[in-house]
């Protein structure tokens, strides 16, 4: 019993890092229709920038308190993201107004090499750390009823907290107001949202800017947890199946569909794993995705894809 | 002025429904095969056949089958590299198992063996769509990782799980020489390739077609998405799955699950979107572009920088590399958002027109 | 111009596993220039080129083949990556190049007689699993303590990752200790799961067989789910500085098992390149990391491989360019003495090794090392892996990869040539 | 009248369709019925329910009350590819054409019912279905002509201007050789000699090929002059049914739909 | 052209389409502070591609302006993005509709105030005006756009464009798919702005009976040449426009039913 309360919550803290990544992808889909490969590139961008401005910041100025470091290293990370999302937009998008998803797909391809080669080149390619004082040590609830009681990780409970907080903000951003419609607009029909004088650059570049945040804020407690280094790209392939069970245009779905997949994929790993050898996790997740997809082709909260003569 | 189709009327449909309706192009193509077989393999260099054509052919093989789902049927698909892995290993199985049993033979049936598991996983295709069914696929990629390493079975029970072939042979001809890798690849590249083209340009083609573009449209007028789709996946996952059996027996020799991963269904599927989408042609450009580009670069960066008395480092060469090759893709795109093939036949019908714009 | 013997050299320094993959390249080219400052091999200079595979098995054949004809012939080729090892063994007999794997690859190549062309110097991975249980067994008190104790495997799922899996299987049938096996999905960023079934299995040691940001992760884990780092073990891939460098002291009591070597600033062969090349900045990567785990594991490994030339133009022809079949044998007859290593620079780094047609391996010692919160300091005296143990299985898992192959084995003539 | 054309019996007949989607009723209660070789039209207010109507027959939207009689056979609902092999072909209002595919392909699509060389006598060409490919092809040639947009053959649907998609659509429904044929607004975005030529045609096809027709058409002009027979939708129901002068006079239908005088 | 004040000055346009397809040869028109013009022609003729060209949406189908000039108000506008010409008041209602597929009828009608500045109060009140012209509009005003019918889409995106209050509107094809008396409805709607607030409209239209009757002015566009221009009144007299365009070819109108399938070609087509 304790031990299953303990993967619960495990997979549930899972679940909200996962929908962190998610939510990039959903933002950018929702207000553009375009699905962003260069999600994972941007993470580990904005982070790689995080953690080495971290470092430089107190050598060039001097100042030696890391909780300074660290504000002064997430503005700056946050500026150079808008700087890329600014470029994003000046150098591509707006060259491909009303092409086909595919098309833009690839685009956000190009991008990510061009991110991670950058990324690289300026930030190098070793093992970086952003050290934000996340405690590291376990803490155990309950250990009266169960003996070992149950184990809690509290550097994901910040973590989680952190990503439950931004989706709220991002929701509200994307309520009804003027500029959340015309994201919609945009995202359905590029032209016609040009005729009536929607200015595509202007909201592209506030989307992409957004999503930056989004992936500096993932970056910064991913790399927290796992070091900053090239292997947090790779952390996008396990929020696919977040993104597609929530609905690609969905902020809250990215959070439920986070919640389920976190546990779907340790409750299976833990408990069906050693019937077959382990190892089961990550396309049990696909899979479980996809059944639910089966039910709902449009995710569980995605809006309903539209096929109509 | 010289290239030009007046001058040759088509006098039957027979005539008018072939490939290359324009003389010159039939010419051009001819030259284009007779070089690659005749010339190449004496021209080119070990390295040149080994590490960039025998790669190349395969991987195009492979855009092809990619193509047809993709970009003929309109069903994006991440989970080419999972076909691959179960071509390469099921021919892998064929092959060892019955001792005697031909290459060829072991080919079609890792490419049947495919077949079945793409069908299988093409299924969700008659209810999900589009990025969600993309997304989707990578089930079957994930899943095939796993499967190939956890079921010794299938690996005869290596403790690594890693397996090799060697000692191929077609008609007792040895497969062991850059040249005889290369024309065996070339040889399956080009039948394929013509009944493929067959096929798209046929009334399964259509289908294919007509449900990407407009499925309930298509409904109407008859044609079964479900036979449709289905009948995508499973000649575009015998298609890729014999490219992966080629990719495992000839280019890799050896191999490890990981040969298939998850980056090479993802490279796929760029090389078919920037080749353009519902081509042939494009598949081969597309492939040319993803596999082959990135070594170029690679080889020619620290020569240019040369010129300008630069010394770049190996790290250095490697992220110009990942940089100039992103923006090239981006390029591309602007240039010509239905990719290289579009751009390609753009050119030719400007050059129909020279010397006047238009 | 002077007759040059060319090395090329198979690095990922970009990429999921460059922080592992760049100091092992940096060692591995800082030892090559150091041979041709000291004066090449009698004379001979070595020549050699980078590539970059980014442990991507396809690239890394495109590597093979893009280098192994230039200045002349390669001379030897060492991929850095098991998977790249499996494809290169079968090309490597057919281009006449020795493919030389210091630590990794395929464990039964030590067997001569059938991998003629491959050559695991200084040991392989059974060594590796073998020597961790054996010094399980001396913290336990001797091997029959392992009776009824459970030990969990976390490994790379992958090739490399199972490896030691049939040895360790050996070991548990032996001693009765009963063996839980934990893969990772590769990169392995997310192992809660696994780590969940550690918690709950409770496992009295933990063997972490990881590369790259898996390992850091698995020790960030550990803490996480607070299990006691002194009864973690690691392969000597999951025992360098960047495999706890950002974990800090959450790694302190992490041992993990070494090729020989540790970290070793003290040694005259660090003070040789710093003073020889660092200090003319001539050298490769920054000052301060040579010296380190995989720095030096690099120097070795191409050590090994200028030995093996060194050792045939003994036969061949002092100051002559070998071929690729010479150095074949220059490897195949190494006996590097004590006195040799102490003249190279590799006192108290490692002991002597000498291969032969038979055994290419040429030596199975292995130390621990723990991670103090600053650095890797040797906690175990050597310990040799079981020839008993291992001969057999090489011997056996050898001959099924024959019979599959349909290769005889080589005859002492054969030997000689 | 056209000589040569004799109105047959019915071959269509729906009874007491009602179809809604949430709260929206788009047909309560519709009966009418289509006879052989007649050209009929229906006519209502945008939004009255006439295309849901057509989707109706042909399967795309399931009616949750009622049913359709074809030729002696009554089904609840339609399914969309027996709707076709029973010759029902159609036309769509907002162009349903394949935007990816060449004038030519489109059309031949109609007949890809009719072909029958399997998978691999496709992939092999060369014979049979070379053959076969050729011979439908003669056929679509034929339609090409009539629509005359001989010049397009080869050109993307997608290029070409909104008017000549329409005919390529007409001449997609047209390959099926269909026995009854719906037109869902043929003529909306063509100018009064375009819509002249498509008059022609459908009447042509009435004429020769004998299909039947069901015609929606905002134009009274042109409704009133080709069909014979009018049902008239208003919200979803039917507020008239007749000949075009019946209609024409009919008190609710003036109000609802045709304003005043036409 | 006598007016004074012209807003637009199309002047010898060439459109080029995927750098190969030449579409427009040249088209010159102007169009008069507060005037209707219609720009007539067959299919393929170049009405779209011309609004297109004006509104500076051809960049999304690959086409581009390569030679002539177009001037709003005296002011070149052919670098302007098309929201900086929604500002300058001109806006333009697609052909083929082109709502918001997702969004409510509503939320589309509100898109169309986004680039307006002046109060929410305002923007509530043109909604009301185009409730007032479109009742169907207002009885479907919550559900998704893609789900209603097509004639209730084409009001939806007139209704749209209206709610940017525009000074000048390019309309294509407004009366394609539309009930006759919301026809009548919609060319009412633009005689009422031309008169109550001078708005300017250029619309191109196949319908050419009404077109001729509202507007002002007209020029027939033909394969990418303008053929033939003059005031409304006029060209409802020419003989041709008669048989062409207003079918009702020498006396009066003939039926659909008896047209023959042998016409006489448009003579400016030879
Ligand atoms: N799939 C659907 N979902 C929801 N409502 C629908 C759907 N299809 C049609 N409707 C509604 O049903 C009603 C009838 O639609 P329909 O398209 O049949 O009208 P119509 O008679 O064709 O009008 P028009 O002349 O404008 O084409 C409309 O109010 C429309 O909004
Ligand atoms: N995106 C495009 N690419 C290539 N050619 C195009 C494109 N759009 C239009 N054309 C061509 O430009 C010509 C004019 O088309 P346009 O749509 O302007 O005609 P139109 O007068 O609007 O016709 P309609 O009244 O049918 O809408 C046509 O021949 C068409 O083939
Ligand atoms: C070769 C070493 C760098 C370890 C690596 N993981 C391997 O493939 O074995
Ligand atoms: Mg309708
Ligand atoms: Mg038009």
């Amino acid at each position: 019993m304790a031990f299953f309360l303990e993967t619960l919550f495990g997979g549930l803290m899972v679940g909200m890092l996962y929908s962190l990544v998610a939510l990039g992808f959903v933002l950018i889909f929702k207000a553009s229709g375009v699905f962003n490969f260069a999600q994972g590139a941007m993470v580990l961008f904005a982070a790689l920038a995080m953690a080495r401005f971290a470092e430089w910041i107190p050598m060039w100025t001097g100042i030696e308190s890391r909780w300074f470091a660290n504000v002064a290293a997430f503005a700056v990370a946050g500026l150079v993201m808008f700087a890329v999302a600014w470029l994003i937009e000046r150098l591509v998008l707006r060259h491909l107004v009303n092409q086909e998803g595919a098309t833009l797909l690839m685009a956000t391809l190009g991008i990510a090499y061009f991110l991670d080669g950058a990324g690289q080149t300026l930030f190098g390619s070793s093992i970086y750390k952003i050290d934000i004082g996340m405690p590291k040590d376990p803490i155990f609830l309950l250990d009266k009823v169960f003996e070992g009681g149950i184990l809690i990780n509290k550097e994901d409970l910040y973590a989680a907290a952190i990503a439950a907080a931004l989706v709220a903000l991002l929701s509200l951003f994307f309520q009804k107001t003027g500029t959340g419609r015309a994201l919609r607009a945009v995202a359905d029909d590029h032209q016609a949202a040009q005729s009536i004088g929607i200015p595509l650059t202007r909201i592209w570049v506030i989307v992409w800017c957004v999503a930056g945040v989004v992936a500096l804020v993932a970056g910064m407690i991913w790399g927290s947890k796992l070091g900053v280094q090239f292997s947090l790209t790779t952390v996008a392939l396990r929020a696919l199946p977040v993104v597609i069970l929530g609905g690609l245009t969905s902020v809250p779905g990215a959070i439920i569909g986070g919640l389920i997949i976190g546990v779907g994929e340790k409750l299976s790993e833990v408990y069906l794993g050693p019937y077959v050898g382990g190892g089961i996790e990550i396309w049990f997740a696909y899979v479980l995705a996809l059944v639910f997809l089966l039910f709902r082709p449009q995710g569980l909260f995605g809006e309903k894809i539209i096929d109509r003569v | 002025m010289f290239y030009r189709e007046n001058g040759q009327f088509k006098t039957s449909y027979r005539a008018d429904q072939q490939v290359f309706p324009i003389l010159q192009d039939r010419v051009a193509i001819g030259l284009v095969l007779i070089f690659a077989f005749a010339v190449v393999p004496f021209l080119a260099s070990d390295y040149l056949m080994r590490a960039i054509l025998i790669p190349f052919v395969i991987i195009s093989l492979a855009a092809l089958g990619v193509n047809v789902l993709v970009g003929y049927c309109g069903q994006i698909s991440l989970g080419s590299g999972a076909f691959m892995a179960v071509g390469a290993y099921g021919a892998y199985n064929f092959f060892v198992r019955f001792p005697g049993l031909p290459l060829i033979p072991a080919l079609i049936l890792g490419g049947l063996c495919a077949t079945l598991f793409g069908i299988l996983f093409g299924l969700p295709s008659l209810r999900v769509k589009g990025l969600y069914l993309a997304v989707a696929t990578l089930a079957a990629q994930f899943f095939s990782d796993w499967m190939f390493l956890r079921i010794k079975w299938f690996t005869l029970d290596t403790p690594s799980g890693s397996v090799s072939v060697s000692n191929l042979q077609v008609f007792g001809w040895p497969i062991e020489s850059a040249a005889s890798k290369y024309l065996l690849c070339l040889v399956v590249l080009v039948v394929v390739a013509v009944l493929t083209k067959n096929l798209v340009r046929g009334a399964i083609g259509r289908e294919w077609m007509a449900i990407r573009d407009m499925d309930v449209a298509a409904a109407v007028i008859g044609i079964r998405p479900m036979y449709a789709k289905l009948s995508a996946f499973a000649v575009s996952s015998f298609i890729i799955g014999v490219a992966g059996a080629l990719w495992a027996f000839v280019y890799l020799g050896a191999w490890e699950p990981a040969a298939f991963s998850v980056d090479q269904s993802f490279r796929l599927l760029f090389m078919v979107i920037i080749g353009g989408l519902g081509s042939i042609t494009g598949a081969f450009f597309g492939a040319a572009f993803i596999t082959v580009l990135p070594i170029v670069l690679n080889q020619a960066l620290p020569v240019i920088a040369g010129w300008f008395g630069a010394q770049i480092s190996t790290v250095g060469i490697a992220h110009a590399e990942l940089m100039i090759f992103g923006g090239l893709i981006v390029w591309f795109l602007i240039v010509e958002p239905h990719g290289l093939a579009k751009l390609w036949s753009t050119g030719k019908q400007k050059l129909r027109l020279w010397p006047f714009p238009h | 111009q002077a007759k040059e013997q060319f090395i090329p050299v198979l690095s990922y320094r970009t990429g999921a596993y460059a922080p592992n993959g760049t100091p092992w390249a940096n060692g591995y080219v800082d030892y090559l220039k150091l041979v041709n400052a000291r004066g090449g091999i009698n004379g001979v200079k070595l020549s050699f080129e980078e590539c970059e595979t980014g442990y991507d098995t396809a690239r890394s054949v495109e590597c093979y083949e893009r280098l192994k004809g230039k200045g002349g012939g390669a001379s030897l080729v060492q991929p850095l990556s098991t998977g790249a090892t499996f494809a290169i063994t079968e090309k490597a007999p057919i281009d006449k190049i020795p493919v030389v794997t210091v630590g990794y690859g395929r464990s039964e190549s030590a067997d001569g007689t059938v991998f003629k062309w491959n050559f695991p110097i200084a040991g392989t991975y059974w060594v590796a699993a073998d020597a961790i249980i054996q010094a399980i067994a001396k913290k336990e008190g001797g091997l029959d303590k392992l009776k009824g104790k459970k030990i969990a495997l976390i490994y790379h799922d992958s090739p490399y990752g199972k490896e030691p899996v049939p040895l360790l299987q050996e070991r548990a049938k032996m001693h009765g200790f009963d063996l839980q096996l934990l893969p990772v999905t590769a990169p392995g960023v997310e192992q809660k799961a696994t780590w969940l079934q550690v918690r709950q299995a409770r496992p009295d040691y933990v063997l972490l067989w990881g590369w790259g940001v898996m390992n850091s992760t698995a020790l960030k884990e550990a803490q996480a789910t607070g299990y006691a780092r002194e009864k973690m073990y690691g392969v000597w891939w999951a025992g360098a500085e960047p495999d706890v460098k950002d974990v800090g002291d959450g790694a302190k009591g992490y041992n993990a098992v070494t090729m020989q070597h540790g970290a070793e600033p003290q040694s005259k062969l660090v003070k040789d390149v710093v003073s020889m090349l660092h200090d003319k900045n001539q050298g490769t990567g920054p000052k301060e990391e040579v010296g380190q785990v995989l720095y030096m594991r690099g120097a070795m490994s191409a050590m090994l491989g200028v030995e093996g030339i060194r050792a045939a133009q003994e036969r061949f022809g002092k100051g002559k360019v070998m071929t690729g079949e010479q150095v074949r044998w220059g490897l195949e007859n190494l006996n590097l003495t004590q006195a040799k290593l102490d003249g190279l620079g590799f006192a108290g780094v490692m002991r002597p090794i000498s291969t032969s047609c038979t055994d290419h391996m040429g030596a199975a010692w292995a130390r621990i090392h723990t991670w103090d919160g600053k650095a890797w300091k040797f906690t175990s005296d050597w310990l040799q892996a079981d020839e008993q143990i291992i001969k057999p299985l090489v011997k056996s898992t050898a001959a099924k990869y024959a019979a599959e192959k349909k290769l005889t084995a080589r005859t002492p003539a054969d030997c000689q040539s | 009248m056209s000589s040569n054309r004799k109105v047959g019996d019915v071959v269509l007949d729906v009874q007491n369709i009602s179809l809604s989607f949430g709260g929206v009723k788009a047909l309560t209660d519709i009966s009418f019925d289509v006879r052989e070789h007649e050209v009929r039209a229906i006519i209502g207010p945008n939004g009255a329910g006439k295309s849901s109507m057509l989707n109706c027959i042909n399967g795309v939207y399931w009616p949750q009350q009622g049913s359709i009689t074809f030729r002696g056979h009554t089904f609840k609902h339609m399914n969309s590819r027996q709707v076709a092999e029973m010759g029902v072909a159609r036309t769509f209002q907002n162009l349903a054409l394949f935007k990816g595919m060449s004038v030519l392909d489109n059309i031949m699509t109609g007949r890809n019912l009719r072909m029958k060389s399997n998978l691999f006598q496709q992939a092999i060409r060369w014979g049979a279905a070379e053959r076969e490919e050729t011979k439908h092809r003669e056929f679509v040639e034929q339609i090409i002509d009539f629509l005359e947009i001989q010049a397009h053959r080869k050109t993307p649907v997608g290029q070409l201007p909104y008017g000549l998609q329409k005919r390529v659509d007409l001449g997609r429904a047209l390959a099926m050789e269909p026995q009854v044929l719906l037109l869902d607004e043929p003529m909306a975005g063509m100018n009064v000699e375009e819509k002249q030529d498509m008059s022609r045609f459908i009447l042509d096809v009435n004429d020769e090929f004998g299909s039947t027709i069901v015609l929606i058409e905002h134009d009274m002009g042109v409704v009133m002059d080709i069909s014979d027979r009018v049902v008239v939708l208003d919200y979803g129901k039917k507020i008239g049914d007749g000949t075009p002068d019946e209609v024409r006079s009919n008190e609710n239908v003036i109000r609802a739909y045709l304003g005043v005088e036409h | 052209m006598s007016s004074p004040s012209i807003v637009l000055n199309v002047n010898g346009i060439e459109v080029i389409y995927n750098h190969v397809i030449l579409v427009l040869k040249g088209v010159s028109l102007v169009v008069p502070e507060g005037g209707i013009v219609a720009l007539l022609g067959g299919n393929g003729a170049g009405k779209t591609t011309t609004l297109r060209a004006v509104s500076n949406l051809l960049a999304g189908e690959r086409g581009a302006v390569t030679k002539g000039s177009i001037e709003l108000r005296g002011e070149r506008i052919e670098a302007l993005s098309p929201s900086e010409l929604v500002k300058r008041g001109l806006i333009q209602v697609m052909e083929g509709r082109h709502c918001f597929a997702h969004l409510t009828i509503e939320d589309n009608l509100m898109t169309g105030a986004y680039t307006r500045k002046d109060g929410k109060a305002a923007i509530a009140e043109t909604l009301e005006k185009v409730y007032a012209y479109f009742p169907r509009l207002k009885t479907r005003r919550t559900s998704q756009a893609a789900y209603t019918s097509g004639g209730e889409q084409q009001m939806c995106a007139i209704g749209r464009a209206l709610m940017a209050n525009p000074t000048m509107v390019l309309l294509d094809e407004p009366s394609m798919g539309l009930a006759p008396q919301i026809v009548e409805e919609v060319f009412e709607i633009v005689k009422d702005l031309n008169t109550k607030e001078r708005v300017t409209f250029l619309l191109a239209e196949q319908n050419t009976n009404m077109a001729l009757r509202y507007a002002d002015y007209g020029y027939i566009l033909e394969n990418g040449r303008i053929v033939m221009d003059g005031e409304a009144r006029s060209l409802r007299e020419n003989e041709d426009v008669k048989e062409f365009y207003l079918g009702v070819g020498g006396a009066d109108r003939k039926s659909f039913r008896d047209v023959k399938s042998y016409k006489r070609r448009k003579r400016w087509l030879a």
